[in-house]
């Protein structure tokens, strides 16, 4: 099945970030394929490369860059949520891109599954 | 529709909403601090335990473990998923309704 | 930056609802799924607006934010009415826009439909339920 | 000690906590989404009566404004504050609780 | 960069809550808080380590997080519990730390002082009450 | 009086941040001193400066920076909460600054009251 997935909150404050990144991971083990994962609301915050987190603790700004990577995952950002957030190409990190809201709508279009993530 | 509750019933009215109006019968899944809705002898379990009359209650282990909930607290009809059973429940029940 | 990605979503229409359940100004979540809304008009999906628990209060009329210095994005609603209207006139396209309402969460607030912004359907638990088991997408914040 | 709650007593049970536990008597400050709760005909209004005999109750007129909740729908006995007068509560009060 | 402000507060003791009212692992309000009662210790306040609501789970017996990939930080009240035993045992300093759980939010979760991890005063509602009406600073998140 | 502020949301996700300044704003108006506001959790993003919101919207970064200036507020981001949510002196905004989280305790010491805004 096609999965799309929307992420409404940063790393690390709710748990919503990480929920996602697991859900994503055991969908993709399980066979299926992750069309995009969008990044709404505060969920902006995971695409912020400065993240520097304890080295005790995961990076899950890293972690969805590399998933993204290995299994073609669209990471995509949304531009006006990044604008008022201060989430911009200078801090992006590698594997997302930034774009509009419509991406959300053609996700939910294109995948068999939308599930949303957040606070 | 399969409904995610990710809230605590002790701090969040999200799970009164759901089964509220949910249709009577949808699947449950309580994940993140949702998981304590299932635990026995709460102020919240005999809510639960009226909801568990018709619908399948799931809750997501990795979250119990993650806050030391000792599997003999968790309500009996409740059954424990992890991440793959997760995605397996989403294909099969179709559209998930997160109840934020 | 990433490359860009295009799905093949060529003559789909699926239902989606934008289920608001949390008040407005306390939290962005209200502006931020209205302005999700609008974008998607022109993806041209059958498409329900929903106010249940907190987010009746999104569509209180009289809302002034002026002391607190805060966007009131309240004028924005019409802007949902007017793509209802243009989505209910289009005889080219077989789309259908709902704005809906549940009744517990409205009548647990005191508030009755003279007191929204919004032309609403009024629709009991059971019904909203019933609706949101039929939707293909659910999105909301 | 001050009380500030800032929830919507419809969505988390924050107001109920500081109605728990704030000595009686203790002032209560509703700001942000916290203002619902001092609006008549509501399923809480009655709670909210119940802990206005004996505490003082503020609300916060600009997030009342920005709701737009009429004036005649806000409980009797219930005094409208500005954020000036926000202030001279914490003076006089002494330490705020923030009821998050 | 701003420059660095210092304020006096040479032999100033005042009372300190640290309160409690979150769930840990669904949100970071939890682990952060923890941080700032470590970094207090060194300010030789008047500490209450308050725990109520959800904040109770904070301190349940037997965390694992292996499967979340989420840092454990249920092992670091350890380090609490030490500060306090520090500042009975200093002689030189009139310090009181103490470690508290309101019963009612105890109960209601079904739990009891054997499931927790640190050893609590357990304090009635009315008595925690009376508690935070003492402090002059409450910090929470 | 001397006042202690404590903000610990970010700007626009919760009214927060906009509750604090409208309270910083009130007290200064009345006479009384904001000695320090300290940001932690998400609140840190208050200091980023790449923030940009709509023009017909409010912009706090802007407004805390300024208001810090003109009343002499010391506006202290903490360290630990930013480095893990990526805000460093590369998106530190005009008139804040990075420190310790032993800046919220002195200022609780130092402050007549101490006012906690958050979700």
């Amino acid at each position: 099945m096609k999965f799309g997935i929307l992420v409404n909150e940063g790393p690390f404050t709710h748990q919503a970030s990480d929920s996602a990144y697991q859900f994503a991971k055991a969908a993709i083990e399980k066979g299926h394929e992750v069309l995009r994962v969008f990044f709404y609301y505060d969920g902006v915050n995971n695409a912020n490369k400065l993240s520097e987190p304890q080295s005790d603790d995961r990076n899950l700004v890293k972690l969805w860059g590399e998933l993204g990577k290995e299994h073609n995952i669209d990471l995509v950002v949304c531009i006006a949520a990044a604008l008022r957030r201060g989430i911009k190409q200078d801090v992006l990190a590698d594997g997302f891109r930034i774009s509009g809201l419509g991406q959300l709508i053609e996700v939910g279009i294109a995948a068999d599954r939308t599930v949303v993530f957040g606070d | 529709m399969l409904n995610l509750v990710n809230k605590s019933p002790f701090e969040r009215l999200a799970m009164e909403s759901c089964l509220r109006v949910a249709p009577k019968g949808s699947a449950i899944v309580f994940l993140e601090d949702g998981v304590y809705a299932v635990t026995k002898g709460t102020a919240a379990a005999a809510k639960i335990q009226a909801a568990a009359e018709g619908s399948a209650i799931y809750v997501l282990g990795p979250d119990l473990d993650a806050r030391g909930v000792d599997r003999e607290r968790v309500m009996d009809g409740v059954t424990e998923i992890d991440y793959g059973g997760f995605v397996d429940l989403v294909v099969e029940h179709g559209t998930p309704q997160s109840w934020l | 930056m990433s490359e860009e990605v295009v799905f093949d979503t060529e003559g789909v229409r699926k239902n989606f609802m934008f289920l608001n359940r949390k008040a407005p100004y306390g939290t962005i979540y209200a502006l931020e799924i209205l302005e999700m809304i609008l974008i998607s008009a022109a993806f041209e999906q059958n498409t329900t607006v929903a106010f249940m628990d907190d987010g009746v209060y999104q569509i209180k009329k009289g809302q002034n934010t002026k002391a607190l210095g805060m966007k009131n994005f309240s004028p924005m609603y019409g802007v949902v009415e007017m793509e209802k209207e243009d989505a209910e006139e289009d005889e080219d396209v077989e789309m259908v826009w709902r704005i809906v309402v549940e009744q517990e969460s409205m009548e647990a607030r005191g508030l009755s439909p003279e007191d929204l912004v919004l032309d609403v359907e009024v629709l009991p638990a059971a019904e909203f339920g019933a609706l949101m088991a039929q939707q293909d997408v659910i999105l909301g914040g």
